[in-house]
């Protein structure tokens, strides 16, 4: 045990500093969802199959729905991902999703104008 | 002297820093030696039987995968055979080989944990590092095969929800080959150790003729000679055909259970190189019914800490009847009791660790929050709060800004 | 101005600024060794300064039921014992600030105060963690002090002085005589780690057991000097241990034999943490065994060797 | 013949009142009705006679108006006998505590969340329901509804936390 212990002396540590130093988690991690109004048909599917009814689905003009998801319900189980029969929903590897204000977890994926063509939603989702 | 008893009573919990859930141990010392321990469950309840029964089965399997954290596959296992036993599903095998892997992957993490904590019950925090070190591999690992560290959310009515591809193989052989070699040192170091050893020989001993009499599972039964593993004895997933040795031993004590669990991790190397070997193509799931027909069936597995047991009853309808839990731990505590007579205080936490308890998986019923009962003054969450900014304020912080109510956001 | 000079080699160098100075440094030496042996990143070296101010800024609370004077006095006399001690004993050079026939025994006798505080600072806590943590730190203070003080006793007894300034000049007049008492020395290190409280022997503060021990009602200022207490104690400690079993480089030119008196304690604190890093914490019963039957026997044969010794020479 | 319908057998003939209450569901699963006078003498012989000497839970049922009981005792080699019984509401039944002294925490656990009378349980702390919880009010029974919880954000997390009364950092703890 001591040569072990003393061995580790001249390792490097198996600790990270972590919010200053980057981690990553691997690719197929279940982070925070993403939604993609563009695609949405509004079967709400997703909010039948959510195990803490994390998101709501609102119509906002014809054949557009936009979706909100409380981040701080969800349970990153990827239900949604899986029911959804359009892939609308899709999960990312975000996983620093920390906030100080709960009501900010909460996330409003707002549909696009038509005419705006960005299937992504490269714009970033409003928190409400 | 007079006749006066001196009988110092100690609460152990529900907040101790030897335990990482609530419960209350309340220990009357008689020096350092336990004269009684009188334990209170319950604090860890959250209606989760409860809540089963007004979820559909989808929603459910996250649910009851969420009774523990560390053992969430056991019970996401545990509990989908048991839906899938009433509605006549055959899952394919290849999903039952996937389901058998992460399950002794979740083995390997759950007793490098144990082996961890129970260093650092007894102040070698040392061992702690070290095992928790190794285990990263594994939980790395985890999220890589089933998209998360615990709480795999890999089971689904009728399989498992993700493949293994074959790029992922060679990397879990590498971990269980890396594991291994880190496995055959700590065995060195419970050996030869001579502290870990003190500390760990003859304390918290349990009979054979007792740990059968109080239905003991797992390795805590195992470590005094009760041979009995549902992996063996009642095979689910694809341990029938995997061979592996149960490990029992003598010992009777913590020493004894330590070296199960050691055991056991190298018995779970062997089973999943035997199952990466042996692993069939195919399909990895099976069309579910979202209703499930009337009938019931109970379910065994054999988690980490021993064996889990689900009843589920369906009632035709897309939920469940009745869900009912039985978590090893709960088997256990009624021989902590036995195990702690005579005891020292300070063998009180390796002994209660030794069962490798998990309380959450024990209390998953109701929750209900005590109003703060203190005894001169009642408190309610609001004017703890309150008091609490007001206490901040003076110091001329304002932490009424942050919003832990959600609702309306600044 | 001789008024002035002590005063301020008593406050301010070598006295009360630099060894807080060098007990928040050694503590740092000792989490940052502890946290590389096993593996970790460890803290910055602004930690231990960090923490102390965090507890001066913590809201301090005196419980209900406790004896408010003693437990508001007993960290202030630890950390004053402490820093008394260290005036009588030689740091670098062969002559400590004060020093007299018989300093040495003084010496252990202030350094028994602190744990005497823990004692009546936990007993005057009135919870049961504390009193619990309080009866086993003087339990365990039975078990080590004896074979702590036959240890330094033995080339006491070798030098033919009870002074510790004495002693140096004596084993550095005899240069390689401190050797003979190396067994002395180990003895020395084991119940060292008793006295310090420290993994095995922390048994007092046992976190899992008795949450805090001593500690567990103190916060804020008085938590923060008694864990500067404790922090110095390690300091002055194994500068005590330094001045007896390892008395050589105290006629080197003053900076060199700072120098060489800041690797004697870097030494020692490197060896209390190893120690702690691979033992696991002893049990109560298992401790007092360990002393009594292994420890003070090799202490008494080290007075023994000494005896024979200075027969001999 | 396999070793799970020997069992059924033994029962069958043991005890003719169970005759055609024997159900072999697959192998090493038995399902056993009996009725609650009967319910001692075959659950002592499934344990002293036929070695099933682990209680593995006791499963509590609510059948509106009777309450049900199953017993999963298991025995080396893997066979489980469920032995269910019932019992109407109001009525206890006798605690298998003489015989498993572990039990003792899962009849508590009956009594506090389905309201059901064990007699000859010894004195203890009750299980798992806080001091505090009226003791007429059991969770698990299907007529039982949750009180509105007094705080605005709590209702949103439905069922699973069915928390009637509130206080401590309560809503924030979703399990669900």
């Amino acid at each position: 045990m001591v040569l072990t212990v003393l061995g580790s002396l001249f390792k490097k540590p198996a600790t990270i500093k972590y919010p200053f130093a980057s981690f990553s988690m691997p690719d197929h991690f279940r982070g925070q969802p993403k939604f993609d109004s563009s695609k949405c048909i509004g079967c709400r599917l997703c909010i039948r199959d959510c195990p803490s009814q994390a998101i709501t689905i609102t119509k906002v003009g014809d054949r557009k729905f936009e979706a909100s998801i409380d981040l701080g319900k969800c349970v990153y189980c990827a239900q949604c991902a899986e029911t959804c029969p359009r892939k609308v929903i899709e999960i990312s590897t975000d996983f620093e999703l920390a906030q100080t204000d709960r009501g900010t977890l909460k996330i409003t994926f707002h549909a696009q104008p038509a005419s705006g063509a960005c299937p992504d939603d490269s714009a970033e989702p409003a928190r409400t | 002297m007079s006749e006066v008893e001196h009988i110092v009573q100690i609460p152990v919990g529900p907040q101790h820093p030897m335990l990482k859930e609530p419960e209350s141990f309340m220990i009357d010392l008689r020096g350092e030696k336990i004269d009684a321990v009188r334990m209170r469950f319950g604090y860890n309840h959250r209606g989760i039987e409860k809540g089963c029964e007004q979820r559909t089965y989808t929603q459910d399997l996250y649910l009851v995968e969420r009774v523990c954290g560390i053992c969430s596959y056991s019970h996401s296992t545990a509990f989908v055979q048991a839906v899938e036993e009433i509605a006549g599903l055959e899952i394919p095998p290849r999903a039952r080989y996937i389901r058998t892997l992460v399950a002794e992957l979740e083995r390997i993490h759950s007793h490098l944990l144990w082996l961890g904590v129970a260093g650092h019950e007894i102040g070698f925090d040392t061992l702690l590092m070290y095992t928790w070190r190794d285990r990263e591999q594994v939980m790395i690992l985890l999220a890589e095969l089933t998209g998360n560290r615990v709480n795999y959310g890999l089971n689904t009515l009728g399989g498992v929800r993700r493949d293994i591809t074959a790029e992922q193989m060679p990397s879990i052989l590498k971990v269980v080959n890396a594991l291994e070699e880190r496995t055959k040192y700590y065995i060195e170091v419970a050996q030869t150790e001579e502290t870990l050893r003190q500390r760990l020989a003859g304390v918290g001993k349990l009979s054979k003729e007792d740990a059968a009499r109080l239905g003991a599972v797992g390795p805590t039964a195992r470590a005094s000679g009760v041979d009995r593993d549902t992996r063996r004895d009642d095979p689910y997933a694809a341990y029938a055909d995997v061979s592996f040795k149960v490990i029992t031993d003598q010992h009777c004590d913590v020493f004894g259970r330590t070296l199960v669990r050691v055991g056991e991790l190298m018995e779970s190397y062997s089973i999943i190189r035997q199952l990466l070997k042996k692993i069939p193509e195919g399909p990895i799931l099976v069309k579910a019914p979202r209703k499930i027909p009337e009938g019931e069936a109970v379910s065994r597995y054999e988690a980490p800490r021993g064996e889990d047991v689900h009843y589920v009853r369906g009632n035709g309808t897309d939920k469940p009847e009745r869900v009912k839990v039985r978590a090893p731990t709960l088997a256990n505590t009624q021989a902590v009791a036995k195990m702690l007579e005579d005891g020292y205080l300070a063998d009180l936490p390796i002994v209660i660790a030794a069962i490798d308890p998990c309380f959450s998986c024990t209390d998953r019923m109701i929750g209900i929050k005590n109003p703060g009962k203190g005894e001169r003054r009642t408190m309610s969450w609001e004017e703890v709060s309150r008091y609490g900014v007001d206490f901040y304020k003076r110091k001329g912080i304002d932490p009424s800004r942050i919003n832990l109510r959600g609702g309306s956001a600044a | 101005m001789t008024a002035v000079l002590a005063l301020f080699q008593m406050l301010i160098f070598p006295g009360f600024v630099f060894l807080i100075v060098l007990g928040l440094a050694g503590q740092f030496v000792d989490r940052k060794l502890y946290a590389r042996l096993q593996n970790r990143v460890g803290p910055p070296w602004f930690q231990p300064v960090a923490d102390f101010f965090k507890l001066l800024g913590k809201e301090t609370v005196v419980p209900e039921e406790a004896d408010s004077r003693m437990f508001r006095m007993a960290p202030v006399f630890a950390l004053g014992a402490v820093i008394a001690s260290s005036f009588y004993i030689p740091l670098w050079s062969a002559q400590p600030l004060f020093s007299f026939e018989g300093d040495l025994i003084v010496v252990l006798y202030l350094l028994l105060i602190p744990t005497l505080m823990y004692f009546l600072g936990g007993w005057y806590s009135r919870s049961v963690y504390s009193t619990l943590g309080a009866v086993r730190s003087i339990t365990q203070l039975f078990a080590y002090e004896i074979p702590l003080l036959i240890a330094v006793i033995s080339p006491a007894l070798l030098a033919n002085t009870w002074s510790i300034s004495g002693m140096v000049r004596y084993y550095s007049a005899h240069p390689g005589r401190w050797l003979f008492n190396i067994v002395g020395f180990a003895v020395a290190i084991i119940t060292l780690l008793g006295k310090l409280e420290r993994v095995p022997f922390d048994i007092p503060e046992a976190e899992t057991e008795i949450v805090a021990g001593t500690f567990t009602e103190y916060s804020g200022r008085f938590l923060a000097f008694f864990r500067l207490a404790i922090d110095t104690e390690a300091i002055v400690a194994a500068s005590l241990v330094v001045a007896v079993f390892l008395p050589f480089g105290f006629g080197l030119a003053p900076w060199l034999a700072f120098i060489v008196y800041l690797a004697k304690i870097l030494a020692i604190l490197a060896v209390l943490a190893l120690l702690r890093t691979v033992f696991a914490r002893l049990r109560l019963d298992q401790m007092i065994d360990f002393c009594w039957k292994v420890v003070a026997p090799v202490a008494f044969l080290q007075v023994l060797a000494d005896l024979v010794l200075k027969e001999l020479t | 013949m396999s070793e799970t319908e020997t069992v059924r057998i033994e029962l069958e003939t043991k005890f003719p009142f169970l005759a055609g209450a024997v159900r072999v569901q697959r192998e090493r699963r038995l399902w056993i009705k009996a009725a609650q006078e009967n319910c001692p003498q075959v659950f002592e012989h499934l344990v002293k006679g036929l070695g099933f000497s682990n209680l593995c839970t006791i499963t509590g049922l609510d059948l509106g108006a009777e309450l049900g009981f199953i017993y999963h005792l298991a025995r080396d080699g893997g066979i489980m006998a469920n032995l269910e019984m019932r019992c109407p509401k109001g009525q206890s039944i006798r605690t298998v505590t003489p015989l498993f002294p572990g039990a003792s925490i899962y009849e508590r656990e009956l009594e506090d969340l389905l309201g059901a009378k064990v007699d000859g349980l010894p004195p203890g702390p009750r299980y798992p329901l806080p001091d505090d919880w009226p003791t007429d009010e059991h969770p698990l029974l299907k007529n039982w509804k949750k009180k509105e919880p007094s705080e605005p954000d709590a209702g949103t997390a439905s069922g699973a936390a069915s928390a009637p009364t509130s206080a401590a950092p309560k809503g924030e703890t979703s399990n669900e």
